[in-house]
């Protein structure tokens, strides 16, 4: 079955060359069902390959599948070949399985739209990425998935391309995210300079067997996580995100939440052994850049009107906990979390995307309202998105949550406090949100007279297509904990799963006080997202407390300003400079020369009189005098 | 290269591709303008021909010999030892190719409004001549080759260019000429140098490389002289400025075949005669090189980001990516080598495939300035697709034909310029930059009336444009077929100079 | 005695034609109409042959003999273009001098 | 005897030419080249170029001469050119002193180059070594027809064209007539 392996990645891409071939004869909506199925299908090798593997004794969990020699050059061998391991594949299931429940919703939320086919000729394509991202075997398999999804995830943000805000955004993510690639281009050179080979693999036995020096292991960690930081929305490059939500909201789900920010934490988690061999102090930036961005996007997503900025703010933060998880060696809690926020993101995505459907188009929560009534299914598959993702017990983010504070805690107290400030605002501002949407004046009704072509305004459920979605992730949410809990070692299933892959790298926690005293921390935890639900409750729904959005905050700290204010300002000027010096200068020089040359000839011609009586005594005079120096010379005669 | 084969053949076919499409200019030059439907005829068979036979080598040629192939070589002018001497190997099989496929589909592809008996003539013209400079393996026959290029191309900027036309078409020629007049010198004197170890007069560049020995001083004013001639036709920065002017005046087809073939002579040419005939003065010169092509790529990207007209901005990005074409030809790695053979062809395809799609705009709107330009992927969205393949693959996004050849370089060049490779890698980052925000500011947006009515692609157009993107898709997904015939000459050779430097 | 012991030796002829030589620049250097030029580059062609004719006998080369030969034949060639010349010039002008045609003045 | 065919001969050539250059009418001059040309065909004979000689006289007095002639006549330009004014200041004292310089270079190259071919100047192979009255011709033909051919057969293409061109280039068209 392992050898069937490319059949996964394979799948999605035929699903889109057939959409290509005969997407719009198919049209609205059988090209998205189309789509739909060979995610579906891919799902389930997936589920196959999984079983397979499981079947295994632990350590014979991993298959190289090699397709083609890919770039086979002197002594960089780079084949195209996929690999399944616990790790590639537990991606894999969760990429594959959100992709399709997303596909599923977006026949729906696309209904209608000029454009159905090329949406899903696009998601498919994102698809056969992210599983080449995953499943690479080797760095630039990977590198072929991390640019595929950048393109896709490019397409897909300026999908309404005539949008100028979205044409921006999607060029904007694009760029943004080729700084990050940078960052990984030179980490390929350096692990072939270093180790002669890109596979994981052989780089990964290097580091393992003592031959990756401590150097170049932290030179490429480093330049790994500048790429990862660009993927996956980390401070500084992290700005590109909140933008993202331009691109329709399946795609803000699938790509923006779910699947394709969470390849920076993958990438690390894939190379751990090299993390491992580099210098403490990668670690301890990961972490610290991790928590900064935790809490810098949790205060930003406190001011935010904009329903999926909202959301994009808290994936920025969410995104910056794993990456504190990384940093900390908690790279089974850091998968753990993915996969739980893939599930209860996606879900909040796909449901405010149920509500921006049934608004007819409209993001701003301050014109929401009482939505529950109109919109129960939706409102009650958020309200378990929301308790996921505020950390409220027994749902799945909680769990998550708490085990990479757990690792934190161990590794510096300092992080653990950024940590639980963080889960104090995430559970702040969803409960804010949740507020502002589903309860409350229904407000709605008071702009309804912008949406005037409609008539009497009033907003509508989803239909069942969207629905479904919503519930399977609602579900997943709840139980999706299920996987690693911290009571007993024989519940640490993702952990023992994973071990081949993480095992080495983790960090043993076993004999710290944080570990020891771990109940009372995961009660601090449940502590702290009541009283952030506590706080959101007596601001916005009881009217007790002054509301605080500071201006600032909703200007996310003039950190986006002000990198458009320098690009703008001193960057375009200094292109400009730079081109007016090639056109006046390099150019001039050149110009320059053909000018003085014709200025010269310019005067040399007049020295041309027309007579030809002049031209002949010239001429005379000029064959005495040749004839005069050589006699003199004595060269002749 | 040591030891080329010699092909013993019935059918002398480089010497064939050659002359066909010269015999096919003059048949077409006779036909003249009365008999116009004749002359449209044999250029068409002349090229496709042409074409089919460069194809039919591609066939035949051997992988995994890293000599000459197919070689052809007769006495031209016995006494001063130069011959008509023609053969392949891996770096010039695919720049031949390339000449031999894109001059049919230019010349099927894109009318040339006017005279178009004169245009094909000089088309053909200079197919001969750009096929003679692959494939000649005699010094004077490639300056030979190399000089007989500029002169249709003169008339093909002039003649059916834009506005400022003869400007451009005068600054193209006297630049390169200038350049080359440098090369003959040079040539003249490798050639007197190498007399006095080889003990006779031979143009042949073979033996020369192999049996002569120059001083260190002699050698570095050799390659000087020919790095000049190279460096003005690539073009590397600082004396790249007629490239931008030869590319916005000249019309689509002699743009095409600009960036396409013509730029590829500069950066074989560095290949085949400045590094292999000079070795030791090569790597002597490396580091003022590595610096000309690393601030070609950066200056390149940033000049091209900031262009109001379309058809400057790719030719700024020529001269960004050909900086990648240079860092790894005197990387002297294989990966790198191979990686600048590489890049030649896809640049070719790449790049030419966005001259061409930059003449449908002009075709359709009669205008090549960005901000005249807004929303045409809303007006024509299957012609919008094909832009972004082939703007995606000049980007060099993996999985796409760009990206191969940049990364071998860049992954080639770590080694032994790794300050300068990362520094162009930067340059990838800023290709996203320009190429995306050009394309956000002429295909995105809301179209207004002028360009609302901007007709999709037609049929023709599209089977054209078929063949690059179907190049670039299968060159980027399986790259193996061309990076194996071209690796061992690339071994060879740099087997041959670091035997020399060592 | 005296006339036979002063033989003209080749050098006589050669000093001869250079002075003929000299007088047919000079003449073509001063004379403004252009038939009298052409006279004048005659006598310069003149020059020459007696020259190689000279030293076709001195050193006993009949190939001096043919030279002079080609030169006529060239000369008369040249003599006939450039009187046609002259004629399609002068048609539709009565009076002209070589000064005249300065049309190709820089 | 030779010397005084030489003296006779030379005096002839230099006042032609002299004649050449300074008569005003260029019917005089034209006289005067006729004087200098058979002077020249009369130093042929004493070198013993007889056939020369005999082409000199017919091609060149007769022919080209008569040419001249008739083209003066034929454009009607005898008019007397006036040779006391230049209207090109400083040409002729130049051209005196070019003229002067050019013939005394010239004899200082051969009086220098004296010794050269007296040197080589043995060995004899002209006609009179030969039989027959027409020894030169004879060897002048071989000459001609044998090392020379093709240049004589270009010669004769270039006689042609020559003629065609000068027959178009003095034609009126009617198009152009009108």
């Amino acid at each position: 079955m392992l050898n069937l392996l490319w059949l996964i990645p394979l799948l999605p891409l035929a699903g889109a060359l057939l959409n290509i071939a005969a997407g719009r004869k198919l049209g609205d909506p059988r090209s998205g069902w189309l789509a739909t199925s060979a995610t579906l299908i891919s799902f389930l090798t997936t589920v196959l390959a999984y079983f397979e593997l499981l079947g295994r004794q632990a350590e014979k969990r991993s298959h190289v599948e090699t397709l083609f020699s890919w770039l086979p050059v002197g002594s960089l061998q780079v084949d195209f070949a996929l690999l399944a391991d616990p790790l590639s594949i537990t991606m894999s299931l969760f990429v594959t399985g959100v992709s399709t429940l997303i596909h599923l919703y977006a026949i729906g939320y696309m209904h209608g739209d000029a454009k159905f086919s090329k949406f899903f000729i696009y998601l498919n394509l994102f698809v056969f990425s992210m599983l080449m991202l995953v499943l690479g075997e080797n760095l630039l398999v990977t590198f072929l998935g991390w640019e595929g999804v950048g393109a896709c995830s490019y397409l897909l943000i300026s999908f309404w391309h005539t949008r100028n805000s979205a044409a921006v955004a999607g060029k904007k993510a694009f760029v943004t995210n080729r700084i990050g690639d940078f960052g990984v281009m030179i980490a390929m050179f350096l692990a072939f300079s270093h180790v002669g080979s890109l596979s994981y693999g052989a780089i990964n036995e290097a580091a393992h067997a003592g031959e990756l020096a401590a150097v170049s292991a932290t030179a490429i960690a480093l330049l790994l996580f500048v790429g990862a930081c660009g993927k996956s929305a980390q401070l500084p490059l992290y700005f590109w995100l909140p933008d993202a939500m331009e691109g329709p909201t399946p795609v803000s789900a699938l790509i923006h939440a779910a699947t394709m920010v969470t390849s920076g934490v993958f990438l690390l988690t894939r190379i751990n052994p090299v993390l491992h061999v580099s210098y403490a102090w990668v670690s301890t930036t990961v972490a610290v850049v991790g928590a900064a961005t935790a809490l810098f996007a949790a205060t930003i997503a406190v001011s935010q009107n904009d329903i999926k900025r909202v959301l994009a703010y808290s994936t920025v933060s969410q995104l910056g906990l794993m990456f504190l998880a990384i940093g900390s060696g908690a790279y089974v809690a850091a998968i753990f979390h993915m996969v739980t926020h893939a599930f209860f993101k996606a879900l909040l995505f796909l449901g405010s995307g149920s509500v921006i459907h049934g608004m007819h188009h409209e993001q701003d929560m301050r014109k929401m309202g009482a939505l529950r009534k109109v919109m129960p299914i939706t409102g009650f598959t958020f309200i378990i998105g929301w308790l996921a993702i505020a950390g409220v017990p027994p749902f799945a983010g909680f769990w998550s949550k708490d085990e990479i504070l757990l690792y934190v805690f161990a590794k510096s107290p300092v992080l653990y406090v950024v940590g639980i400030v963080t889960a104090l605002l995430t559970a702040y501002y969803m409960t804010r949100q949740v507020i502002m949407v589903f309860y409350g004046k229904a407000r709605w009704r008071d702009h309804g007279d912008e949406h005037g072509a409609h008539g009497d305004f009033t907003p509508h459920e989803s239909p069942r297509v969207m629905l479904m979605p919503l519930v399977v992730l609602s579900v997943l949410s709840v139980v999706g904990g299920a996987m690693q809990l911290p009571f007993s070692k024989d519940l640490h299933f993702l952990e023992h799963w994973l071990a081949p892959v993480v095992e080495e790298s983790e960090a043993h926690i076993g004999k710290t006080w944080a570990y020891q005293n771990k109940y009372l921390l995961l009660l601090l935890a449940v502590a702290v997202a009541t009283a952030g639900i506590v706080l959101a409750l007596a601001v916005y729904a009881k009217a007790k407390l002054k509301v605080v959005e500071p201006k600032v905050l909703e200007q996310a700290w003039h950190y986006d300003g002000a990198v458009a204010r320098v690009v703008a300002g001193p960057g375009a000027a200094t292109f400009n400079l730079i081109a007016w010096f090639d056109a006046n200068i390099v150019d001039g020089i050149v110009n320059g020369v053909g000018q003085v040359v014709r200025s010269v000839a310019g005067s040399l011609r007049k020295t041309q009189s027309g007579f030809v009586r002049v031209y002949a005594l010239l001429i005379s005079i000029g064959a005495v005098a040749i004839l005069g120096w050589l006699l003199l010379r004595g060269v002749v005669l | 290269m040591i030891g080329a084969s010699t092909e013993v053949l019935g059918f002398p076919i480089l010497s064939a591709l050659v002359i066909l499409p010269l015999v096919g200019s003059i048949v077409v030059a006779l036909l003249g303008k009365t008999r116009a439907a004749w002359a449209k005829l044999a250029a068409l068979t002349s090229s496709v021909t042409t074409g089919a036979l460069s194809l039919w080598l591609l066939g035949a040629f051997r992988s995994g010999d890293a000599g000459f192939q197919f070689v052809s070589n007769h006495p031209w002018i016995a006494q001063w030892g130069i011959s008509w001497h023609l053969g392949v190997d891996g770096i010039s099989l695919f720049l031949v190719v390339l000449a031999g496929i894109l001059f049919p589909l230019v010349i099927v592809g894109i009318d040339p409004h006017h005279n178009e008996t004169s245009y094909f003539a000089w088309m053909l013209l200079l197919q001969a001549g750009v096929m003679g400079s692959f494939m000649a393996l005699d010094l004077f026959l490639f300056f030979v080759m190399f000089e007989i290029v500029l002169v249709p191309m003169y008339f093909l900027i002039g003649g059916w260019g834009y506005d400022q036309r003869v400007y451009a078409a005068t600054k193209f020629f006297l630049y390169t000429m200038a350049g080359s007049a440098f090369m003959l010198v040079g040539i003249i004197a490798t050639v007197s140098l190498a007399r006095h170890d080889l003990g006779y007069v031979t143009f042949d560049v073979v033996k020369i490389a192999e049996g002569a020995t120059f001083s260190t001083n002699a050698a570095r004013w050799l390659f000087v002289s020919f790095a000049i001639a190279f460096a003005v036709k690539v073009p590397l920065f600082p004396v790249h400025t007629w490239l931008p002017d030869a590319h916005t005046q000249a019309s689509t087809g002699g743009s095409v075949i600009l960036a396409g073939v013509l730029l590829k002579m500069g950066t074989y040419g560095f290949l085949r005669f400045g590094v292999y005939l000079f070795p030791q003065a090569a790597m002597w010169a490396r580091p003022v090189l590595f610096t000309l092509a690393v601030v070609g790529v950066i200056y390149g990207a940033i000049v091209a980001t900031m262009q109001r007209d379309l058809k400057r901005l790719v030719a700024y990005s020529s001269v960004a990516h050909l900086g990648f074409i240079v860092l790894g030809t005197f990387a002297l790695s294989s990966q790198a080598v191979t990686g600048a053979v590489v890049q030649m062809v896809n640049h070719g395809v790449s790049t030419g495939a966005l001259f061409l799609l930059v003449g449908m705009i002009y075709e359709r709107r009669h205008t090549r300035e960005i901000s005249e330009l807004r929303g045409i992927q809303h007006a024509a969205p299957l012609f919008a697709a094909i832009f972004t393949v082939v703007m995606l693959s000049s980007v060099g996004l993996p999985g796409l034909n760009g990206f191969v050849g940049e990364f071998l370089i860049l992954i080639g060049s770590f080694e032994s310029a790794r300050w300068w490779t990362i520094v162009a890698t930067v340059g990838v980052v800023l290709a996203a930059l320009y190429l995306l925000w050009a394309y956000q500011r002429v295909f995105h947006g809301e179209p207004d009336e002028a360009n609302s009515s901007f007709k999709e692609i037609n049929a023709k157009e599209g089977m054209l444009m078929a063949v690059f993107v179907g190049v670039i898709v299968f060159t980027g997904v399986y790259p193996k077929p061309v990076l194996e015939r071209i690796e061992p000459s690339v071994n060879s050779f740099i087997e041959h100079v670091e035997s020399r430097t060592r | 005695m005296m006339a036979l012991s002063l033989v003209p030796t080749a050098s006589w002829y050669l000093v001869l034609s250079a002075v003929l030589f000299g007088i047919g620049t000079l003449g073509v250097l001063v004379r403004r109409n252009p038939l009298v030029m052409f006279m004048c580059i005659e006598l310069m062609l003149n020059a020459v042959n007696l020259s190689f004719v000279a030293l076709a006998r001195e050193l006993g080369d009949i190939n001096g003999q043919t030279i002079v030969f080609f030169v006529m034949v060239v000369a008369a060639a040249e003599v006939v273009v450039g009187l046609g010349i002259i004629v399609s010039i002068m048609r539709n002008r009565s009076t002209l001098t070589a000064d005249d045609l300065a049309g190709l003045k820089g | 005897m030779e010397l005084f065919v030489f003296v006779c001969s030379a005096l002839m050539i230099l006042v032609g030419a002299v004649g050449v250059i300074v008569r005003k009418h260029p019917v005089h001059a034209a006289l005067s080249l006729v004087l200098t040309l058979f002077g020249v065909a009369v130093l042929f004979v004493a070198q013993e170029a007889h056939f020369l000689a005999a082409v000199q006289v017919i091609v060149y007095a007769g022919a080209i001469v008569v040419l001249f002639l008739f083209v003066i006549m034929l454009l009607g330009v005898d008019r007397v050119e006036n040779l006391r004014t230049e209207p090109l200041s400083g040409q002729r004292p130049l051209a005196v002193l070019a003229s002067l310089g050019l013939v005394a270079v010239l004899i200082t190259a051969i009086l220098r180059g004296n010794q050269i071919f007296n040197e080589r100047g043995t060995g004899l192979n002209l006609p009179d070594a030969q039989d027959g009255p027409d020894a030169n011709t004879v060897q002048l033909a071989e000459s001609i027809f044998s090392q020379y051919v093709v240049a004589f057969e270009v010669t004769s293409v270039l006689l042609v064209i020559a003629v065609v061109g000068t027959v178009l280039l003095t034609r009126r068209t009617r198009a152009t007539a009108e």
